[in-house]
């Protein structure tokens, strides 16, 4: 056991940290928020560069050979520095899946295409009252000849406003909630059919509704009514990773509210001196080491071989990850005041963030449901 | 000991139900209920229509249109208002500036600005707060110098919300800069207009445009514009925030909300499971009804005490603050798990965020984060709860 | 809306709250706990001397013709005494019971001598995996000529080792859960058959387990099968009157340790110095008058007509009791520190009995659950 | 960064697991994970199998029979001692003066009390805390006086936990009144059958009689018997809490008694419903259980950067202490809504109530009670969870 990094890791986390340090500053970052679709093609030609985009594929396919831990330092950085950039949509989710369901030949063509920052993704699976089961799935999938037409509609697709393709998980066979008979089509956001309305995201990213009428796929990622197993997979290498985003949101409440006690004075003295705000940023802190160590439970969860463990820990990691988040958010901006009620500074960034990653992939209440189906954690 | 009301009071009860529900405009109470933000124009046609009844100001002195309400008549006044959906009259002018003026200004002044606050035929804004002062509000530094027959105030103050809607600004201003901290401050009005004044809007978390910082560059007032006594104004800041404190619980409004979410979790579903039978759901919800019927109850309790209290506000109040601000809180959280992923979309416009004009997700979807964003500020302004927990251990317990 | 005492209320809680001061100091109340069954005879004479044990009968019957406020004013001050004698089996079950279920005739001879001290009464509902539920009743009550004869276990019966008499709830008719089927049966509690083992419970009042063998009924209260909703109504009578009770225990915990903290002196200063103290004293204080005004809440629905009302607005106030009292037990050990901790100091003995009521008629999740179940309370 | 452990950890793991359930005394064990108390015998008994393995003192130096164990081998060695429900060795003995006599004490010292302290032929009990010191331990107004080759002990101790049983006790005195507080005290042995030495017994409210006063009046101890150097005491008391703070965590401890919830709870029914059906039940369950889960993590990473600091205590195991004490606690409270009315049978005996014997309801359900009450004090001892706080914010935050 070992909680070290090793010499590639600190270096991956030196040049993620540095780059977000240098350009991620909070005005920077007010800039990168208004141009198309909240993120800068510069700074994805950057991470392109520095090899991020294809950090987790394998080698022959234009990556880096990364593992979970290697995503959770870029993951932390990302949220450490509020990154808008769509790196989740792309390369956790659209690089993941095609890892995880495509075919050899698909992987060879897609893979360097993300990897060298040419190609965006999005995942859409979310349906207007599917929540957080992956298998409720009504967008139907029918084959016309040699390819498949796509039917349905889906919600808050994340960075769905500019992703050059989409993954859209439709039905092929069976009934609304069966666990058979879903697949994982390609479909090019330009396509015809392809309705797609983009919005900004409370937490300055964006996303989009789209509706597909008679949409033609490009592709099916492996079997057309067996790709479930795969988007579940993904789907908590995903939830282990915006645990680690968390993580570094989580880390910058702490540290600004500790720093800003420090500074700020009320009736004749810093705020730091109240013995009362001491242990409540102490219980902070608590909330953070907590969900730091269960970030790294669910980092090392994501290549667990057993399905039912895997998504019994990543589950039980998003609880712990979710309950810190919202203490820490929560007493962020209250300790803070209200200058933390403003855009014009950062806390609350971090505290918008922090609210829609509790409910993105599943609320507490549903992980928390899955865990206590799944048994005991020990 | 009694829990049921007597006849009278139940009339009376009944006459704001009737009136709030019937006689007011339906189009505004359903935006309040729908938590949607509400225009210019829509506050002040709701404030005019309450005045015009004679229920903008019952707390005023009689000679200036107020009531001589039991505690509990004034209880249902506001239990009913926010049940109903009805804004509540605008506070800067009934509960703030208004009652000062009346208690402490010259017949002059009150003459002049009373009648039109009450109506909203000026519309008050607030100027205590400054960068930096906080919960520490004594240690303002925005000042007032005495020159000829003027007062010219320098300086700058914050949080001061829907200024742009304001014509009036009344504002604390030290005027002994020798005196000690609490002593030497004044209590100053201000035309909006008057040169010198400028303001800057502050976007909030929630996405809304409603607070501003306010700046004073040499603004010239006339010497009578002061309220009461020079270097009095701490006294007559401190009247006013005890009157803030009334009806602070919001009980009628997280009724009324905790209603509005029951609807919606009836409706919204999760697969094919209704969000109200999943029981982690009812169980919270539950749980923040039952609290709140006590901190109802408190309130009650509250309120049949005041009638010995002889206006001081009573520390107990502090409670109602304290419970009410995180009822109001967990009932924004509640909306959120409602609507699920549909939290997510941000609709910004120039009355704030919060319309659903899109029509993505669930009603009500729009507002859930927002209101959640916003209400984060209940347990830090009017006195955050750490302030109140100060005033209960000090003034309660003894310590 | 009148939270006043009348004249008459006022001069009763005077009276108890002066009895107790008198009669019920920490040195007093160990040597009462020594006494056979835990309480004083010589008390209890008192009780009945002052009108209590009769309180709420009509006058008729030899009562006062109390109602629930004045319950609760005398059930708050056993609460802040933590009165051992039998004043909510005997006077609140037993002759709530009789009143709500027995003959004219019953009446008029039981309740006049519960009033006068000469009977005390236990109520025998709770089975072994009953829990909280009165119609989940396995005991038998089988016809033989004009008696009836009692077959079954009951568990955990408060004050069943010294009671005089036994209201059995037994089942006439029907299955295990069956609404309908249900007396109430008065037993001597030394009749053939009925063995009793009794035992100190852990807040140092007494309870029993009781088995009857055949044992034989002295009488039935009302009818033989239609027992259960009087047995609901005082169930929740009681319930209303324990929630008093635990607002007297709350009352003294926190006064307790708000005197502690201003005595006890840590690092050179008083500890009610330190704000962290302070502000934790305060959240017990408004969880206490949350509870206050709940138990007043109880009060007043317990005289509600409508069964499912009353029984949402007691379930309602005892979950809030529950979590004020657990909230305000916790915490008035820990602020006591070590001190809190034996047996020798008062503040421990209020967080014992105070832990038993959290269970008593009920946990915080069965009547949470029971509150969901009957919709809005607004 | 790595989780999984190597080989040779995993086959150390196996080994103590192996040891600790097949060659360790199953009745002592049996008792231990049903909650009750052991007696004297057994508590010997469990410690002398320790020892014969060389079990009982890892931590000592190696010449004194202590181990070179990494933070790895020593975290398994607990984590599965606790989880097996063996008794870790007597804290007083191990844990407190042994690491304080081989580290300060004289040579003779440590070859007269050593052996005999590691085998629990000597029984120590410990003598810091005072009526009216709690947390602030270093007000101790004991004092020792030196008179000739003696020292004179006179005052008071107070929280003297399973003192019946001990036949030593170490104890921290003044030794010199005019000096500052944490200077001035001496760390001194003294025979539990010296005249003067007095014991009362102090009933806690979970009903058990551990803690006891122990009076000192004119105790008379040869000169030898202090430890190091007079007047540094104060150090070695700190040296012996830092050594403390190891295993606060509780974390197998605590494993093995949701294990044993889960078992009570699937036999346990409501009508016909098994508690552990019951969704409110195995939420708290689980929270209970994802908590304790992310505090192992944590007690792993604290044991991970315990290599890089020398001895040196991490500020990062008052986190352990914080969560571990309020997870302890939470068990004791599954275990009263396993039980339910049955929580409230009180089964006295001499060594502490919690014994089942008469078999009323459910198995567990006398210790029920008892231990909820019992584990209020782990978030009062061993420093205070306001203390901990306070070194967080101290020593972490910097504030």
């Amino acid at each position: 056991m070992d909680f070290d990094l090793s010499d590639d890791q600190r270096l991956l986390k030196d040049s993620v940290d540095r780059l977000i340090a240098d350009r991620y500053a909070f005005d920077s970052r007010k800039k990168i928020m208004a141009e198309p679709g909240g993120w800068s093609r510069d700074m994805w030609a950057q991470f392109a560069e520095l090899g991020l985009l294809g950090l987790p594929f394998p080698e022959a396919q234009g990556g880096f050979g990364g593992g979970p831990v290697e995503t959770m330092l870029v993951m932390e950085a990302i949220g450490r520095g509020l990154v808008l950039e769509p790196f989740l949509p792309t390369v956790i989710l659209g690089g993941g899946l095609i890892q995880a369901a495509g075919s050899p030949e698909q992987q060879k063509t897609l893979l360097p295409q993300i990897a060298q920052g040419k190609k965006t993704y999005a995942f859409a699976q979310v349906e207007r009252s599917s929540r957080y089961n992956l298998a409720d799935v009504q967008t139907t999938a029918k084959q016309d000849g040699g390819s498949w037409i796509i039917n349905g509609e889906k919600s808050v697709v994340m960075a769905g406003d500019t992703a050059d393709t989409l993954i859209v998980t439709a039905r092929t066979a069976g009934g609304r909630f069966d666990r058979g008979g879903i697949g994982l089509f390609l479909v090019n956001a330009k396509a015809q059919g392809v309705t797609i309305q983009g919005y900004p995201t409370q937490d300055g990213a964006h996303a989009a509704e789209i509706r597909f009428d008679n949409a033609r796929a490009e592709a099916v990622l492996g079997d057309p009514a067996g790709g479930l197993a795969a988007a579940e997979l993904v789907m908590d290498q995903a939830m282990a990773a915006i645990c680690a985003e968390a993580v570094g949101l989580m880390h910058e409440m702490h540290v600004s509210t500790v720093d800003y006690m420090k500074t700020r004075k009320q009736f004749g003295r810093a705020i730091s001196e109240f013995q009362v705000l001491q242990h409540r940023s102490v219980d902070m802190f608590v909330a953070l080491e907590q969900a730091r160590s269960m970030s790294i439970f669910a980092t090392f969860a994501a290549s667990e071989t057993d399905p039912a463990t895997r998504s019994r820990n990543i589950s039980a990691a998003k609880v712990q990850i979710n309950n810190s988040g919202k203490h820490i958010g929560q007493e962020c901006v209250q300790l803070h005041g209200g200058i933390a009620m403003t855009m014009e500074y950062k806390a609350g960034h971090y505290f918008k963030r922090m609210t829609m990653l509790e409910q993105l992939f599943g609320d507490t209440n549903t992980h928390q449901a899955k865990v206590a189906k799944a048994g005991s954690l020990f | 000991m009694d829990l049921s009301f007597t006849p009278e009071e139940l009339a009376f009860r009944d006459e704001c139900r009737k009136f709030f529900r019937e006689e007011f405009p339906e189009a505004i109470r359903r935006k309040v209920l729908d938590g949607q933000h509400l225009s210019k124009d829509e506050i002040v046609t709701a404030h005019r229509v309450l005045n015009a009844k004679g229920w903008a100001t019952p707390h005023w002195p009689v000679e200036w249109g107020g009531k001589t309400w039991s505690a509990v008549q004034y209880y249902f006044y506001q239990d009913e208002m926010q049940q109903a959906g009805v804004p509540s009259p605008l506070a800067f002018n009934t509960s703030m500036v208004g009652p000062v003026i009346a208690q402490f200004a010259s017949e002059d002044i009150k003459k002049r600005f009373l009648p039109a606050t009450a109506n909203l035929d000026i519309w008050w804004c607030q100027g205590f707060s400054e960068p930096g002062a906080g919960s520490d509000l004594a240690s303002l530094r925005t000042k007032a110098e005495k020159r000829g027959n003027t007062w010219v105030i320098n300086g700058q103050k914050t949080w001061t919300t829907l200024a742009q809607h304001a014509d009036w600004i009344f504002v604390l201003c030290r005027t002994d800069a020798t005196a000690k901290k609490q002593e030497g401050i004044s209590f100053i009005l201000a035309d909006m207009k008057t040169p010198g004044i400028t303001r800057r809007p502050i976007q909030t978390i929630d996405g809304g445009h409603e607070v501003n910082e306010i700046f004073f560059d040499e603004v010239v007032v006339p010497e009578e514009n002061l309220v009461g006594e020079v270097n009095k104004g701490w006294d007559y800041a401190k009247f006013l925030l005890g009157n803030e404190r009334t009806g602070i619980a919001r009980v009628g409004f997280s009724k009324a909300r905790l209603k509005k979410i029951r609807e919606l979790a009836a409706l919204e579903r999760v697969g094919e499971q209704r969000v109200i039978d999943d029981p982690k759901f009812i169980e919270k919800l539950t749980s923040t009804e039952i609290r709140l019927k006590a901190l109802e109850m408190t309130q009650l309790r509250v309120v049949a005490n005041d009638r010995g209290r002889g206006g001081r506000p009573d520390p107990a109040s502090s409670i109602l603050k304290l419970e009410g601000s995180v009822i109001q809180q967990l009932t924004t959280e509640l909306l959120m798990d409602v609507v699920g992923p549909y939290v997510m979309p941000f609709a910004e416009s120039d009355e704030g965020s919060g319309r659903n004009e899109m029509g993505w997700g669930p009603e009500y979807a729009a507002q859930s984060a927002p209101a959640y964003f916003n209400n984060r500020k209940v347990s830090i302004y009017g006195g955050s709860n750490e302030i109140q927990r100060n005033i209960i251990a000090k003034a309660i317990l003894g310590f």
